[in-house]
Order: C-alpha cells, then sequence, then structure tokens
C-alpha cells in the first residue's frame, strides 16, 4: 500500500510539474494576451491540482489536519483561479488589448 | 566570506534600490513603493538574523530539537503593520498634494507652490486622474 | 521528488518574472502577477514538506485568498469610474 | 545549512532583486503597483524559508492584500504614469547608495555568520526564556504570540496605539466618510459581465471570514494572531466593497460602528492593563486574572488582548480603504 501510495504520489507531482512548466513557457512564448491566458491559466489549474492531489496522497507525513488544509487550498484554487483568468479575459476584451493574427509580430 | 554573509549582501543591494527609488525619482507615489522596498529589506534582514542552521519555525513540537529566534519574528510582525498604516498615512498627504497641486511630481509641487503659493489648480486639472488610466502602462 | 516539484516551481516562477518584466501592458502584467500568487502557494505548501514541518498549510490557503483579492482588485480599481458614481455626470 | 536551503535561498533572493529592479523601472504606476505585490509574494516566501511562518502571514495579509489595494486607490485618484527621472538627479542618488551600500558591507564583516547557532542573538539568555521557560510559565506552542501578546504585552499595545494614530491621521487628512448613498455605482456597475465574479465573491465571503476567526483564535498553536486576522477580515471586506460597491460594504459595516470598533481595540488591551493593576499585579500581568492557576490567566490575557488587537487592525484597515475609496465621491 504505502509503495502504491509513493508511486502515485510521485506520478501526480510529476505530471503537475510538466502541467506547470509548460503553462509558464506558454506564457513567455505565445504572442498575445488571450493566447498567453489561455496558456497560463488552463495548465496552472491542472498544474496545481495535480501537485496537491500528489501531496495529498504522499504516504511519508500524512496526517489528518494536513490533508484537510490541502482539500481548503485545493478547493480554493479551483473555485478562485479560473474565475480570477476569466474576469481577466473579459477586461482585457472590453478594454480592447488587441488580438493576435497571423502574420503580426509578436507584441 | 560570501558563503556566511550572502544573504546580508542581497538583503543590502534591495534596500539600496529602495533607497534609490525614494532619492531619484521625483513622483511622490514611486517615492512610497520605493520605501516600501527598502522596508522590506530591512524586514528580511532583521528575520535573517534569527535564522539558525536546521533550525525551525518556533512553535513549540516534541519532533523539534532547534528553533529560529522568535524575538526578531515578533518586531517585524507588528512592523509590517505599522508599515502600511504609515505608508496610507503618506498616500493620504500624496492625495491631499494633488488636490492641492494638481499634481505629485515633487519639481512640479515645488515651482507651482513657488508662482502662486495662496491658490490651488483650477478644477479640470483635478478630473485628469481617472481618464489617464485608460492609457496603456508600457515601461 | 518534492525537491524536484520545488525546481519546477522555482524555474516556472522565473519564467513568468520574464513575462512580468516583458508586459506589455497592464494585463499582462496583472495575469503574470496572478500566475505567480499560484506559484507561490504551491512553493510555500512544498517548502512545508521539504523542511519537516507540513502543518503550516495555513499560509498558503491565505496566499490564494489574498491573490485573488489583489486580482480582483487591479481589475476594479484600473475601472475607478465603475466603482463610485461621479456625480457631476449626473447634474450634467 | 543543508545545500537545498541555500540553493532555493539564493534563487528567491535573485528573483527578489529583480524584481526590485523592475519596480524601478516601471514608469506606468498601475504595473509598478502589481509588480510590488509580487515582490511582497516573494518577501513572503522568503520569510516562511526562514522560519518566520507568522512574518509571512502578515506580510501577504498585508503586502499583498491591503497595501496594494491602497496604492490601487490612490492611482485612481491622482496621475498613473510617473515623469521621467532627470539624468541629473541620478547621479546624485548613485553616489549616496553607493556610499550607503558601502558602508552596509564594511559593517556587515563583523555581523555572525548567516544561520550560525552561536550568534550572540542565539547565545543571549533571553532566547532560553522564550523558548523553554514560556512553556512552562505560559503553556502556548507558538512562543511568537507568546512573546507578543505577554512577554512585550506594552510594545504591542504601543504599536497597536501607533495603527490607531495612523488611522485617525488619514481620517483627518481626507476628511470623514462619505455617506453609503453618495457611493452608490452607477446603473452600468450591475452588468452581467459581472456575474461570476460576483457569485464566487458572495460564496468566498463567509469562508474569509471563517478563516479570519479561525487565524484569530488558532494562533496560540500555530501561524496566527490578532494582527492577521485583522488585516484578513479587513481584506474580506475590501473584496466585498470592490464587487458589490462601496455603499453596500458600507451599509454592512457603518462608519459609526467602524470608529466604535477603532478606539474600542486600544480601550480594552489597556483596560486589561489596568485590570491586572487593580488586582494586584502589574501592567498586563496575566498572571493576575486567575490567580490560583496564572497559566489559565495568561491564556485569558492573550486571548482578549490578541481579539483587541484584530478588532482595531481590520477597523482601522476598513477605514483607511473605504477613506481613501470614498475620496473620488466628496471630491466631486
Amino acid at each position: 500500500m504505502h509503495t502504491v501510495l509513493t508511486v502515485a504520489s510521485g506520478v501526480l507531482l510529476t505530471l503537475g510539474s510538466i502541467f506547470l512548466l509548460t503553462g509558464a513557457v506558454g506564457l513567455l512564448r505565445f504572442p498575445d494576451f488571450y493566447t498567453r491566458i489561455h496558456a497560463g491559466g488552463i495548465a496552472e489549474t491542472v498544474g496545481a491540482g495535480f501537485i496537491l492531489l500528489g501531496l495529498l496522497v504522499r504516504p511519508d507525513d500524512w496526517s489528518p489536519s494536513v490533508a484537510v488544509r490541502l482539500l481548503v487550498i485545493l478547493a480554493f484554487l479551483v473555485l478562485t483561479s479560473p474565475t480570477a483568468t476569466h474576469v481577466l479575459a473579459q477586461a482585457a476584451r472590453r478594454d480592447g488589448v488587441p488580438v493576435w493574427e497571423e502574420g503580426d509580430g509578436p507584441q | 566570506m560570501i558563503a556566511t554573509h550572502y544573504v546580508y549582501w542581497v538583503l543590502f543591494a534591495i534596500m539600496m534600490i529602495g533607497l534609490y527609488v525614494v532619492i531619484s525619482h521625483g513622483n511622490l507615489l514611486k517615492k512610497l513603493i520605493g520605501l516600501s522596498i527598502f522596508q522590506v529589506g530591512v524586514f528580511l534582514f532583521y528575520i535573517s538574523l534569527g535564522k539558525v542552521r536546521g533550525g525551525s519555525a518556533p512553535i513549540i513540537s516534541p519532533t523539534v530539537q532547534t528553533y529560529s529566534h522568535p524575538l526578531p519574528q515578533v518586531l517585524i510582525l507588528t512592523a509590517i503593520v505599522v508599515g502600511v498604516a504609515t505608508l496610507a498615512v503618506g498616500l493620504g498627504l500624496a492625495v491631499r498634494i494633488f488636490e492641492t497641486y494638481g499634481t505629485v511630481e515633487e519639481d512640479e509641487v515645488i515651482t507651482r507652490s513657488a508662482t502662486d503659493p495662496a491658490d490651488g489648480v483650477p478644477e479640470d486639472s483635478l478630473n485628469g486622474g481617472g481618464g489617464d488610466a485608460a492609457q496603456g502602462d508600457e515601461a | 521528488m518534492i525537491l524536484a516539484v520545488m525546481v519546477a516551481l522555482l524555474v516556472a516562477m522565473g519564467l513568468v518574472l520574464a513575462r512580468v518584466y516583458l508586459g506589455p501592458g497592464r494585463y499582462n502584467r496583472i495575469l503574470a502577477v496572478n500566475l505567480f500568487g499560484t506559484k507561490t502557494v504551491l512553493f510555500v505548501a512544498v517548502v512545508g514538506y521539504v523542511f519537516g514541518r507540513p502543518e503550516f498549510l495555513d499560509i498558503a490557503i491565505l496566499y490564494a485568498l489574498v491573490n485573488f483579492v489583489a486580482t480582483i482588485a487591479v481589475l476594479r480599481l484600473t475601472h475607478y469610474d465603475e466603482l463610485v458614481e461621479q456625480h457631476h455626470e449626473e447634474e450634467v | 545549512m543543508s545545500t537545498e536551503f541555500t540553493l532555493v535561498a539564493i534563487a528567491l533572493l535573485a528573483m527578489l532583486t529583480l524584481t526590485a529592479m523592475i519596480i524601478s523601472r516601471l514608469r506606468g504606476l498601475y504595473g509598478a503597483a502589481m509588480v510590488a505585490a509580487l515582490f511582497s509574494l516573494l518577501t513572503a516566501s522568503l520569510f516562511v524559508l526562514m522560519d518566520a511562518v507568522d512574518v509571512a502571514f502578515t506580510e501577504a495579509a498585508v503586502g499583498v492584500g491591503v497595501s496594494t489595494v491602497l496604492v490601487l486607490t490612490v492611482l485612481a485618484l491622482t496621475h498613473s504614469r510617473e515623469a521621467v527621472t532627470p539624468r541629473n538627479r541620478r547621479l546624485p542618488a548613485v553616489a549616496v547608495v553607493v556610499a550607503a551600500g558601502g558602508a552596509l558591507v564594511y559593517a556587515s564583516q563583523d555581523l555572525p555568520a548567516f544561520g550560525s547557532a552561536d550568534s550572540p542573538i542565539q547565545t543571549h539568555p533571553i532566547t532560553d526564556v522564550y523558548l523553554v521557560e514560556s512553556q512552562e510559565d505560559i503553556g502556548i506552542p507558538n512562543v511568537v504570540t507568546e512573546v507578543l501578546a505577554s512577554y512585550r504585552g506594552l510594545d504591542t499595545l504601543g504599536e497597536l496605539i501607533v495603527v490607531f494614530t495612523a488611522g485617525l491621521t488619514v481620517l483627518s487628512l481626507l476628511g470623514t466618510l462619505a455617506p453609503p448613498e453618495d457611493c452608490k455605482p452607477p446603473g452600468r456597475f450591475h452588468l452581467t459581465d459581472y456575474r461570476v465574479i460576483r457569485i464566487v465573491s458572495g460564496l468566498l465571503m463567509p469562508f474569509i471570514l471563517l478563516f479570519a476567526l479561525y487565524v484569530l483564535f488558532h494562533g496560540d498553536y500555530g501561524p496566527g494572531g490578532g494582527f492577521q486576522a485583522g488585516v484578513i477580515f479587513a481584506s474580506g471586506f475590501v473584496l466585498y466593497g470592490l464587487v458589490f460597491g462601496l455603499d453596500r460594504a458600507q451599509q454592512v459595516v457603518p462608519p459609526r460602528v467602524l470608529w466604535l470598533l477603532v478606539s474600542l481595540g486600544p480601550l480594552v488591551y489597556a483596560g486589561v492593563g489596568v485590570t491586572t493593576m487593580l488586582l494586584g499585579g502589574t501592567f498586563l500581568d496575566y498572571d493576575m486574572l486567575n490567580q490560583g492557576h496564572p497559566e489559565s490567566g495568561q491564556h485569558l490575557g492573550i486571548l482578549v488582548v490578541e481579539t483587541a488587537i484584530g478588532l482595531t487592525v481590520a477597523a482601522v484597515m476598513m477605514t483607511i480603504f473605504f477613506g481613501f475609496a470614498s475620496r473620488g465621491v466628496t471630491r466631486k
């Protein structure tokens, strides 16, 4: 059981790190605000979820109080992070932040 | 020397960046932001003095042997809240200065108070504040 | 394993910081600061595990919270006129 | 020092320095304020790394929550772009900075090595008083709370009065708060655009306030305490005001109640001190609160004092925010 959980936690943590890194690279490399928010926002939430779940199933220093807090953080992030990016994208659209089209240079 | 003191030096550098902003920039709000940077440098410096190698947070637990020193943390904890309260006073002063002179640039405030010390600025320059928020702010 | 996550987080933070520097404009910066905030939440959570006191996750909860408040504040206050009615507009 | 610690510390410090440089270079002040929030996040991470969990708590709530909101509110009231710094101002500044930095580095030779366990601060007898004896005298695991509220209670009372005075000063600078009916947002405020954010904020509000209470009362056992709880409470109401309009926020917490709370905190705090004197002890000697059982007297004293701190800090922060935010109304 212990080994299974350790492996599962390792897999989840690796997946989470990969998502976070790709999200960050996307944020840096994509040409305009909307593509960046797409890359950053979604990959970020998924990556954070995987990492928190990975910490949650880690059997080494598991205790109920830690597990509850991890779940609270997860709930908080899942609720606030997409809201924030959604509102951001909407506000940017309303303010007329330009959309990149093929052939434009990077902004 | 580098291995044992690098933290202090980096923190001094941060303090100095803050000091540079306070001295060289004329904008009163930017000065306040610079002051917060300086302040954070000082806070971190205090905390770094209390850190012990291999220590842990000073919340007593049977599994932990070494703790970092709690006293700098107490001092800095209150200092942070006092810091934001004083920041608010500074911001309040900046708002009043803007309402009187129509600008928060130090140089302009000095010239304007030298030319017509008695009366403030016409109403319309006050309303400029909300307007220029719509412009982009590239560095 | 946890250490690798920490390194990944630090690298990602660095990349986001580059976006903060490059901008351009307000929205790219808000986005970057917001994403940086999420990474700090994870960083604080992970630091607890690396240095053996995972019970301090309360701090991470707070980070998630203030990060949201800050993002909303930036969006709201850059459109200040929507928050408070301008009286003179009414009279005109 | 473990290698991991050193590497992580170097990475964070490097990012912190870069962020400070970015702030000093940005001329758009909205951008600078946002990067300042990021700076604060990094600082708080460093506090966690250096074992100062309570400080990290405060810094996150204050630096990212409250001070960003205040700076942005003031930017909305003034100009948001900075003039170019003339070259002739830069040179003297660089000279001063280099001189001061050089002096600091020179003086740092006398500092103990970072993290050394035999530095004067660690070997001073007070360290044992705080870390070992306190567990018998007071018996609360969080030493920072003990030192803050009990051993250095008088000092904290002084700090609380500074916060109180700052709140009064801001009020006297900005005038009284605008009445709620003048702060009504315009009709287009209630656009359906904002439905998501309103629902999510409404959902979060009770949890934020609950979390603030948890931080206040759990401060004895984990990171937390009056200052942190006060700031979190205030940022909950700031969020409410930003999302639902200032008028509704002021209806929830009317200015009259706010001013009562602002002055209640120092009064309660000093009142505890006077009570202990009447009971025959010295000022703020909580042992007197429960004669037969000094330990539970300490617990009671710390709890009351932390609550008083929380009340005043929350009320002052809210007063300041409402003061700045309604300034736009009274000015027009």
